[in-house]
């Protein structure tokens, strides 16, 4: 895709507003809401939760990646590295606690009342981000600081390029998590049949930690990158911009399968995004959520298994 | 007998106690509303003659159009109130006061005379605020207190901001002599409340409502929703609270009796943009508009779209378009990418940008090649630049019309203040100080009546804001604004006045 | 006979529970009863409303919060049909009823019929939609659709004027906030009798039976396609009318204040009431409508304060904004706590006081042993998924 | 005239033919019954009859009127009563609101004047409850009546449902296995009381049911379905020697094996259809668990079994198939076709 915009960008020019750049802010957009839903995908898969608090994990791991970034509360003044390791292990921690605390006392409820719960944690979250950061938005850590492209029409950060490239390898490499690994085929086995599972000798406790605590690792990812390329993170702020849309490219993709959160997510960033440039504000406000909410719906209607789910 | 069948009984029960304790208690409540003194008159921009609950005449007959005469005997003059109100707002006021001695009419004026009377020397003659005359809600006779509250977002989506909270504080209780409390004509304080609004109307409104009740004016800290929200609001109209905040949107805001703005709307200052865009040389470059699609903002997009296209700008494809230049956007942030792009693709140049301040940082973020222009954001606009600075890799550039100068300025101008933390801060300043003049120019007992009719025929000198000025007609007094420019140093905002501009 | 008779109108959920003696009559044990209505009378329909500090307004909140907790109950706790989109339903007919008295002129009381109907029609589109997506596929669709209302119905111009808010001025006899508590709570009096009367009659009776097995339900004759409709229906008439009441309440209807948070806070006030308790429900909303209130005005200040205080990095010299974060972390810990600890909701926990209060005796296991046997340990656990 | 009619019925899920060439007629005040292996088809005949299934091809009348499309709700309606193979009712609800539900169809207001609350409304709510206070008499289940469903033991739920069924007010009853979960004495009894029921409701019922000596005594003709198609019919004494039918049901396997039988099939099989996991329902302090598990687990079916084998007795007085006839079928119509 950049290719193609580097070497003819000036062709391009009458078809760049229209065409071009939704494509490729919807590319952008759609990945970070990828990486969300990858997290969302992975726990609806192991375990018919859709885990509301997926995008404030995100936010959480973000803004302590961002207090070791510069030195706030308990944290010097640590490197950019550093920084995000402390983000990532935040993700992962959140989700080990969500799991330990709250998820696994509610093994055998109902899946709507978790549902209900990972809502309170959600909320619980923002509190507590808001008590630890306050409500002003912080600057967020920054891998890059360049421009990895840009034209008389575009510009994509490095950022920007950097979660499609992250989506893609990660999505990769989960479905390759599942199909190969031991570890994947038992999150897949004891989601389908906990009992039986539990007699082979298969942990389902730790099963769920372990799910928990890569959905977690997923959402820290998504945290970070998504701050980065918005510049700001404060508590409930990914929660505001991607959650509903993470939930819907996780729909639209499939909700077991693993790349069609990839899909879904690319899918959902465009429609957005063409929506959002073509159809003017005083014609159709909010154009972007309409187009998604009917193709959610049709989706759900005419397809349920989603896009690249497989009926099961 | 179940539970649920004696649920049904008492809800039964309950539901008529309800209703015959409802229809009870009415006509004590509609007695007790009557007794609330000040409906305003719906029209015209002025005071309605009222009475107060005993049905005695008001202290004063207020015509400030037609100069009425105050029951004291004295006539109320234009130039006697500005001329106390200036000095009264520096030097905490020395002359006047005499007049305050002996308002007729009421009892209790008498009370008000006396500490009118005995201590003097209040700026510009007000007396002391009377027990039963007029509305004193907001006015504490204990402890010599009146209260006014301030709302901003303190929190919510916008910018949030802590200077909206001590920006009041500083002025009344810091600034004082030996930076103490700053006093009022007899001795009396202000004391400030910092509501939060969250940066929505709908709480903006209802925070305006509830402190309608307990404070005697509301000031509106930033948001054009919000304040227009509440200056509209009914309780406010019907109660006459005095409301004054900063210019923003005309929409709504023009006929209200009760509603002052103490710097230039948005569409008053398309002009000066104008201005500014010719003096700092980027008017001859490729326009776009990108405003937030409300309503609010509409006529602030129509009077610089027609300033534009007067002064010949040029748009996307030649001319200023005023369809194709203009982007609309929503609120959320996640529109600047898109936003961004769209200014990119067109090749705009210079931009004029009026929306929500986070967004602001965020969308310049995505495209920081354009000098951008405008009115606003009304507050907030160090933040603003850091945001833009940050991501914009520093090529950030803007020149913004705002009320208030840069800090450096605005302290030279708050004698006495002590230091600005931000723009916020220096801004609420100047609003309070508008606020201490405003009182000042009050003849007479002071209620809520008598400030807006005081307050309605004159204007506020300013200070560290430009000074406004009302007539019968309009109530969007401001006479001129500070051109700030934007530039960053690394990845923090530098922010500098450059010019003054007047009306 | 009688007893059969007495028996004869006892809805589903109140009975199946361990024996307990009748109602116990004389005199003298109904005088603390008394004693305890007469305190409550008081304390809610003279000094709440009659308070200076702005308390009425707060009341008026609480009983729309109830309505709407009605309406949703209807919907989860009778029905097991997740809505996460309620705010959607509250919010056309907040802007229904602001629009048509506004710009239409339409007389006040006739607003709130049109806010009614059209709260039924969305809810009647939902339920449509209900038909053929279930569990968590509907709450993530209800969630979507109210968000994209949010963002592009309630940001039509010539309906909600954009950003800036429809205004819906009260008139003048409503404008005292007292009055206006009383107003709304007539709204909640007749919204909980039509709940009453739902489970009292054969309508409750379906939609439970629906709940738990459609096809149990079709095979009694319950027309399941019908019934959820009329469930949405309702629900969708009660949420519109609460909107209604919230557009008077405040006086301006925005977009930005009937958002995510909204939808979140009105299944968090439910299931904290206890999904299935009509008592519990209707408490559940009152606390979460003046949660904040509390925390500003009351004891529960120093609760507030304490958790401001534990706060303590990142935020030096800004902990009075800290405070907002206080409600949504004590709400939140209640969700969860009730969700992991005490699924009866608050219903459960105020059941044996409140039976006490009209005339059984004091039942202390129902107090210490809330996870026994009560409506909410059944509904409010088995909303299906 | 007969009262249902079954023609050509067939249907097929996926690559399962799971009936094929049905044909079927009750007589008015007859009692028929329906046997057949497990997996024969004789649950899915059901469905395809009270409307939770339609057949590809094939037709149902009742009294002469076609009503193969007719949706369960208003068969029901019409009359059709009918009963689960793992008891079907409400079970959060308490024995008289079942029974009162079960009256929906008939109980003579509309939801509005129920919301409002109109004197009609309360007079027929008395009659719903005496009624349903007759039905409970009858089946000598007074003593439940105040009692959430959900706690009772097997047999009383299947002695309850069948009052359900009752009081749906229905002209021909369809009675799934309803002696499952009952020892002998009890099943006699049922016997007893599916003859006193047809005298005195003048009952026309279709009954499919293992229990061989209530099937000779009770039933006037007799189908039996394997592999989803008729295998025989005629009178049940008839039916007993039929060479097919024997080597149909007698062959090796242990009867406690048949007995695994009981598989729930109704939330198994919302379940696939929604997509969602089994839901387990989370209150403990509810016993029964073929109603409150969707899928019981292995142990506690296999000694529910065993126990009633045991209570069976003799072997040969129960009549059960020995060997499910070893045959292939798609994993994912299991749960449809455990009959």
């Amino acid at each position: 895709m950049s290719a193609v915009l580097l070497t003819a960008p000036q062709q391009m020019q009458p078809l760049a507003l229209e065409f071009v750049v939704p494509v490729v802010s919807g590319l952008i957009q759609g990945s970070v809401y990828g990486l969300l839903g990858l997290g969302l995908v992975l726990l609806y898969k192991s375990g018919r939760i859709f885990n509301f608090a997926q995008a404030e994990i995100g936010t959480f791991s973000a803004l302590f990646a961002a207090f070791a970034d510069q030195g706030t509360g308990p944290f010097p003044d640590l490197p950019v590295p550093v920084a995000i390791l402390i983000g990532l292990l935040t993700g992962v921690g959140l989700g080990l606690l969500v799991e330990r605390v709250v998820i696994r006392p509610l093994f055998s409820a109902p899946k709507v009342t978790v549902v209900v719960a990972t809502a309170g944690v959600l909320l619980l979250l923002v509190a507590l981000g808001g008590f630890l950061s306050g409500p002003e938005p912080r600057s967020a850590v920054q891998i890059f600081e360049g421009d990895f492209l840009e034209t008389s029409s575009l510009r994509v950060t490095d950022t920007g390029a950097l979660v499609v490239v992250v989506l893609a390898v990660l999505a990769v490499l989960s479905a390759l998590f599942f199909s190969r690994t031991r570890t994947g085929t038992a999150i897949i086995a004891v989601s389908q049949e906990p009992t039986a599972t539990r007699l082979v000798g298969i942990s389902v406790e730790r099963t769920s930690a372990l799910t928990w605590g890569i959905a977690g690792l997923l959402g820290a990812i998504a945290g970070i990158l998504l701050s980065g390329t918005v510049g700001v993170v404060f508590p409930g702020s990914l929660t505001f911009i991607a959650l509903v849309p993470a939930f819907t490219a996780a729909v639209l993709g499939g909700v077991t399968a693993l790349p069609g959160a990839f899909v879904g997510g690319v899918v959902v960033g465009m429609i957005e995004s063409f929506a959002q440039t073509n159809i003017p504000k005083d014609v159709l406000p909010g154009s972007g959520k309409v187009v998604l909410f009917v193709a959610l719906l049709a989706v759900l209607l005419l397809r349920p298994a989603g896009l690249l789910g497989k009926e099961t | 007998m179940n539970l649920r069948r004696s649920r049904g009984f008492t809800i039964a029960i309950l539901a008529s106690a309800l209703l015959t304790a409802a229809c009870g208690l009415k006509p004590e409540v509609k007695d007790a509303l009557q007794q609330n003194p000040g409906l305003a008159g719906g029209s015209g921009g002025q005071v309605a003659v009222d009475t107060d609950g005993d049905g005695v005449v008001d202290a004063f007959t207020t015509d400030p159009a037609a100069g009425g005469v105050l029951p004291d005997g004295t006539t109320p003059g234009t130039t006697d109130g500005t001329t106390g109100g200036t000095t009264g707002g520096t030097t905490g006021g020395t002359t006047g006061g005499t007049t305050g001695g002996t308002t007729g009419g009421t009892t209790g004026g008498t009370t008000g005379g006396t500490t009118g009377g005995t201590t003097g020397g209040s700026a510009g003659g007000p007396t002391a605020p009377v027990k039963g005359q007029g509305d004193t809600t907001g006015i504490d006779f204990a402890s010599k207190t009146i209260t006014v509250v301030i709302h901003g977002p303190l929190t919510g989506a916008g910018v949030p901001q802590e200077s909206f909270r001590t920006g009041g504080p500083k002025y009344w209780e810091k600034s004082g002599p030996k930076g103490g409390f700053r006093l009022l004509f007899g001795d009396w304080k202000v004391k400030v409340e910092a509501v939060d609004d969250k940066y929505n109307a709908q709480d903006a409104l209802r925070a305006c409502n509830s402190a309608a009740k307990s404070a005697f004016a509301i000031f509106g800290g930033a948001g054009t929703d919000q304040i227009q929200a509440c200056a509209q609001s009914q309780v406010l109209r019907r109660a006459n609270v005095p409301y004054l905040s900063s210019g923003v949107t005309e929409s709504g805001l023009g006929k209200l009796p009760n509603y002052f703005a103490g710097s230039m709307t948005y569409k008053q200052q398309s002009p000066l943009v104008i201005r500014a865009a010719k003096e700092k040389g980027f008017m001859n470059k490729k326009w776009a508009i990108v405003i937030t699609g409300t309503p609010n903002f509409a006529d602030a997009r129509d009077s610089i779209a027609a300033e534009l296209i007067k002064n010949g700008a040029k748009g996307k494809a030649g001319a200023f378009n005023k369809d194709n230049d203009i982007i609309l956007t929503e609120k959320a942030p996640r529109d600047c990418l898109t936003v961004g792009n769209q200014l990119r693709s067109g090749g705009y140049e210079s931009v004029y940008f009026l929306g929500q301040p986070l967004f602001f940082g965020q969308c310049v973020n995505q495209y920081p090649q354009a000098t951008y222009t405008g009115p606003g954001p009304s507050f907030g606009i160090q933040s603003v630049a850091d945001l833009a600075c940050r991501g914009g890799a520093g090529g950030f550039k803007g020149f913004y019309l705002h009320p208030s100068p840069d800090k450096a300025m605005a302290q030279k101008g708050a004698a006495g203040a002590p230091a600005f933390t931000d723009d916020i801060e220096a801004g609420i300043w100047g609003g309070m100080q508008q606020l201490e003049q405003a009182f000042n120019l009050i003849k007479g007992p002071v209620n809520r009546q008598s400030f807006i009719a005081a307050l309605a025929k004159a204007g506020t000198p300013g200070g560290v804001l430009q000074p406004a000025a009302y007539n019968g007609s309009t109530r969007f007094g401001g006479t001129g604004a500070y051109l700030n420019q934007i530039t960053c140093s690394g990845t923090s905002g530098k922010i500098q006045t450059v010019a003054t501009y007047k009306k | 006979m009688s007893v059969v008779e007495e028996r004869a109108d006892a809805p589903a959920a109140e009975q199946g529970q361990a024996p307990r003696t009748g109602r116990q009559f004389g005199p003298i044990r109904w005088v603390p009863r008394l004693m305890v209505m007469g305190a409550l009378a008081y304390v809610f329909l003279y000094r709440i409303p009659q308070d200076d500090g702005g308390a009425a307004a707060i009341a008026a909140d609480a009983c729309i919060y109830a309505i709407v907790g009605i309406s949703l109950n209807i919907l989860i706790g009778h029905t097991g049909q997740l809505s996460l989109g309620h705010n959607g339903f509250f919010g056309i007919g907040a802007f229904a009823a602001a629009y048509s008295l506004t710009v239409r002129d339409v007389p006040f009381a006739l607003t709130f019929v049109i806010a009614g109907l059209v709260g039924a029609l969305f809810a009647l589109v939902m339920g449509l939609v209900a038909l053929r997506i279930t569990g968590l596929y509907l709450a993530l669709i209800t969630l979507v659709f109210a968000l994209t209302l949010e963002e592009s119905l309630f940001e039509v111009e010539w309906l909600t004027n954009a950003g800036g808010g429809q205004p819906a001025d009260r008139p003048e006899w409503l404008i005292d906030d007292a009055n206006f508590f009383y107003f709304c709570l007539a709204f909640l009096v007749v919204a909980v009798y039509i709940d009453y009367r739902l489970l009292a009659s054969k309508t409750g009776r379906a939609l439970l039976a629906l709940k738990e097995n459609e096809r149990v339900a079709e095979a009694f004759g319950i027309n399941v396609t019908a019934f959820k409709l009329i469930a949405f229906v309702l629900s969708g008439t009660l949420a519109g009318v609460a909107g209604a009441l919230l557009a008077y309440r405040i006086g301006l209807v925005t977009a930005s204040g009937l958002g995510f948070n909204l939808a979140l806070t009105f299944v968090l006030m439910t299931v904290v009431g206890g999904l299935g308790s009509r008592l519990g429900v209707v408490l559940g909303a009152s606390l979460f409508a003046s949660l904040s209130f509390l925390l500003e005005e009351t004891w529960m200040h120093s609760v507030q304060e304490f958790l401001v205080g534990l706060a303590s990095f990142g935020s030096e010299g800004a902990k009075a904004n800290l405070e907002q974060y206080a409600v949504g972390f004590l709400g939140a810990l209640g969700l969860l706590l009730t969700i992991v600890q005490f699924p009866g909701g608050i219903g459960q926990q105020f059941r044996a006081f409140f039976d006490w209060t009209f005339g059984k005796p004091f039942d202390v296991h129902a107090l210490l042993h809330p996870q026994d046997d009560g409506p909410g340990a059944v509904e409010g656990s088995s909303v299906r998924a | 005239m007969s009262v249902l009619e079954v023609r050509d019925l067939a249907i097929r899920f996926g690559g399962l033919q799971a009936l094929q060439g049905l044909n079927l007629e009750v007589n008015e005040y007859e009692i028929v019954g329906l046997i057949g292996p497990n997996g024969a088809g004789k649950t899915t005949a059901f469905n395809c009859i009270t409307g939770f299934y339609q057949p590809n091809t094939g037709s149902v009348s009742y009294r002469g009127r076609d009503v193969t499309k007719a949706p369960p709700h208003v068969k029901a309606a019409m009359g059709f009563g009918r009963t689960f193979q793992n008891v079907g009712m409400v079970k959060s609800a308490t024995a008289i609101d079942n029974l009162k539900t079960a009256q929906h169809a008939k109980a003579g207001y509309d939801v509005l004047s129920g919301l409002v609350g109109t004197s009609l409304t309360s007079r027929r709510e008395r009659e719903l409850t005496a009624k349903a206070d007759a039905i409970l008499d009858l089946l000598g289940l007074q003593h439940i009546r105040d009692k959430r469903v959900g706690g009772q033991s097997y047999g009383t739920l299947k002695l309850l449902e069948l009052g359900c069924a009752l009081a749906t007010d229905p002209d021909i009853l369809l009675l799934d296995e309803p002696t499952s979960g009952m020892g002998p004495d009890e099943s006699d009894e049922l016997g007893d009381r599916l003859l006193t029921l047809r005298r005195e409701f003048a009952l026309t019922m279709l009954v499919i049911e293992h229990h061989v000596p209530l099937v000779l005594r009770v039933c006037d003709h007799v189908y039996v379905l394997n592999f989803g198609r008729l295998l025989a019919e005629g009178k049940p004494s008839v039916i007993q020697t039929h060479p097919e039918v024997v080597a149909a049901y007698l062959g090796g396997e242990a009867p406690e094996a048949l007995e695994q039988t009981q598989e729930t099939e109704e939330d198994a099989e919302l379940d696939r259809l929604t997509g969602q996991a089994a839901q387990h329902h989370d209150n403990p302090s509810i016993a029964a668990p073929e109603l409150v598990e969707p899928e019981p687990s292995g142990p506690a079916r296999r000694r529910r079994a065993a126990a009633a084998s045991a209570a069976a007795g003799s072997a040969e007085e129960r009549l059960r198939p020995k060997k499910r006839a070893p045959r292939k079928r798609p994993a994912t119509t299991e749960e449809d076709e455990s009959a």
